[in-house]
């Protein structure tokens, strides 16, 4: 039997248990514990073969189902009053029930995902352009102040996965020339501003060296200037080409 | 005249687009009242069943809005990209089920249900805002609470979380094991 | 089997939007010479005509599109002028917010840092003149970029943009600037 499942196909080990319980067609509330450990314990074995990582959790498992099968060997505790009831039950009655609960999930992800693909076949339409609708211009935005605005952003970093914040924009090839037309832009509206202002979305190492080139080559050529008032201060950066180009 | 008032309805909800509009907005843009609104909504919904055309009137998240019918899918799909058009991991779907059903729950109750860490599924729905902070926990380190958003039933083409399928119970979903057979795309020895 | 694809053609010029679709893009759509698309649309027409809704299709310079039909123009201006439209969404407050900050910014970008679609709030930024188009990004299908508005700084009392707060810290990127030594290390006491 070859074990051409990569685990990473399992969400977890208690995924690579139920296919196992699966796969031997045996029952969840009596798993022969002694079968579907060394089981488990193979596809381990399969992925050191390949020199695969195995999560610490697929680890956890096996001790876990390790232990419960030792246990499943000792003749039963004899019954003394003081001693913890679970301790008394089957070894395996609390893996079965964080199976079953599992199962559950599994089987209300698979709901999710037949209605989401259900759903991505439905589409809509961009709002209509009212505009011509309310000839008088749109009334001002009221009861909102900077700090919401400040506070919707501080939200949002919140909620932006950490990996994803220096995570590049997709499809975006990062040239020097692009880097310096974009900072033009940037610099037409802000007249002045300082460096880490200035190259504050670039968001990857890369990005980041992009800008920079960038930056010397508009001081080369005279479109920018540069000056440091602080010994490690901020660099300041004033736009010098605003009447050549406007 | 309560009849007449689904071509007025269309003519708004086609504006929305995909704004869509709650039964409250309908009622103030018509001028009805909000029971009127409904039966309003419910008059265009029979029209559009009735003319089996194009589109059709859903009511998602608690806003109605026209879209297409899915029969049409693949017409659209040169046309437009599909509202949910990056799809979730096994991992994130799985998180995101244990929310809905749980709700509110921490992110640590939610790896005790599924045995794994799942932080960063965690964070992929928070980020895609499929389910957000709706609290705290009482306890040490008063451990954030998730629920799902509107975002999400209108992703998954719900009214409302009582649309949710109810889940199995217990002794139903161990006969139910094949429906949990690995993608089809996998080898089996 | 002609009738029957007028529910194809209904369901492709409402996801079109006000774009509409010239009739040789209906007919490789649709799958069908352009002299059926044809027919098909006047079938269309007629539905419209027969069922008195909210609707009609027409055709204007060669492009057929969708329509609200003139007689409920005063629903729509309802609609344009309902008392949602003082107040922001907290979704258009973010993208606000990031326009802001990281402008001049496309709406791929917006997205990509949100992690949700975001057309509507920028539309809607668009129309209240708080954000506006600044020019257009280098490469595919040329982006359009945004900036903030003289209305921007207006409404949040703004005498420029160098008044907006400074940004909140982000440990990451400050660990990359790191790299260059143009700061020295942060004093650790």
């Amino acid at each position: 039997m070859a074990y051409d499942i990569v685990l990473d196909q399992f969400s977890g080990p208690l995924d690579l248990l139920l296919h196992l319980i699966q796969k031997h067609e045996v029952d969840i509330f009596d798993i022969p514990i002694a079968k579907i450990t060394d089981q488990y314990l193979a596809y381990l074995r399969a992925m050191e073969e390949l020199s695969l990582e195995i999560a610490s959790e697929f680890l956890v498992m096996a001790a876990t189902l390790l232990a419960i099968k030792s246990r499943m060997l000792l003749p039963r505790p004899a019954k003394s009053g003081d001693d913890e009831d679970e301790d008394s039950g089957d070894p395996r009655d609390e893996l079965v029930q964080q199976l079953v609960e599992y199962q559950r999930a599994k089987w209300a992800a698979a709901q999710l995902r037949e209605r989401g693909v259900l759903q991505s076949q439905v589409f809509s339409r961009p709002p209509l352009d009212l505009r011509p609708y309310a000839p008088e211009a749109p009334p001002p935005v009221t009861g909102v102040t900077l700090w919401d605005l400040v506070d919707a952003f501080r939200k949002l970093m919140r909620r932006i996965p950490q990996e994803e914040r220096v995570a590049e924009i997709q499809g975006v090839v990062l040239s020097v020339d692009d880097e310096m037309d974009k900072l033009m832009r940037r610099m037409r509206i802000l007249q002045r501003t300082t460096f880490f202002q200035l190259v504050q979305d670039a968001r990857t190492r890369h990005a980041l060296v992009t800008a920079f080139l960038a930056v010397l080559e508009l001081m080369k050529a005279g479109r920018i200037a540069c000056r440091q008032l602080l010994a490690f201060g901020d660099i300041e950066i004033v736009l010098t080409e605003e009447a050549a180009e406007g | 005249m309560m009849f007449s008032m689904t071509g007025p309805l269309e003519a708004v909800l086609f504006a929305a687009g995909s704004d869509g509009l709650s039964l409250v907005e309908i009622a103030d843009v018509l001028q009805l009242s909000t029971d009127e609104a409904l039966q309003v909504c419910r008059e265009l919904q029979d029209q559009y069943r009735d003319r089996n055309g194009g589109i059709e009137l859903v009511e998602l998240a608690g806003v109605w809005q026209l879209v297409t019918r899915p029969e049409h899918a693949m017409y659209l799909r040169k046309l437009a990209t599909a509202p949910t058009s990056s799809h979730l991991s096994n991992a994130a779907l799985e998180v995101l089920a244990i929310v809905a059903y749980r709700q509110p729950i921490s992110r640590i109750e939610i790896e005790a249900i599924r045995g794994v860490q799942s932080d960063r599924a965690v964070q992929t729905l928070v980020h895609r805002q499929l389910i957000a902070e709706v609290g705290r926990q009482e306890g040490p380190g008063r451990p954030i609470l998730y629920g799902t958003t509107p975002t999400f039933l209108q992703t998954f083409g719900l009214r409302s979380l009582e649309d949710l399928p109810p889940l199995p119970e217990e002794p139903e979903i161990a006969q139910d094991l094949n429906l949990f057979q690995l993608t089809p795309a996998l080898p089996r020895d």
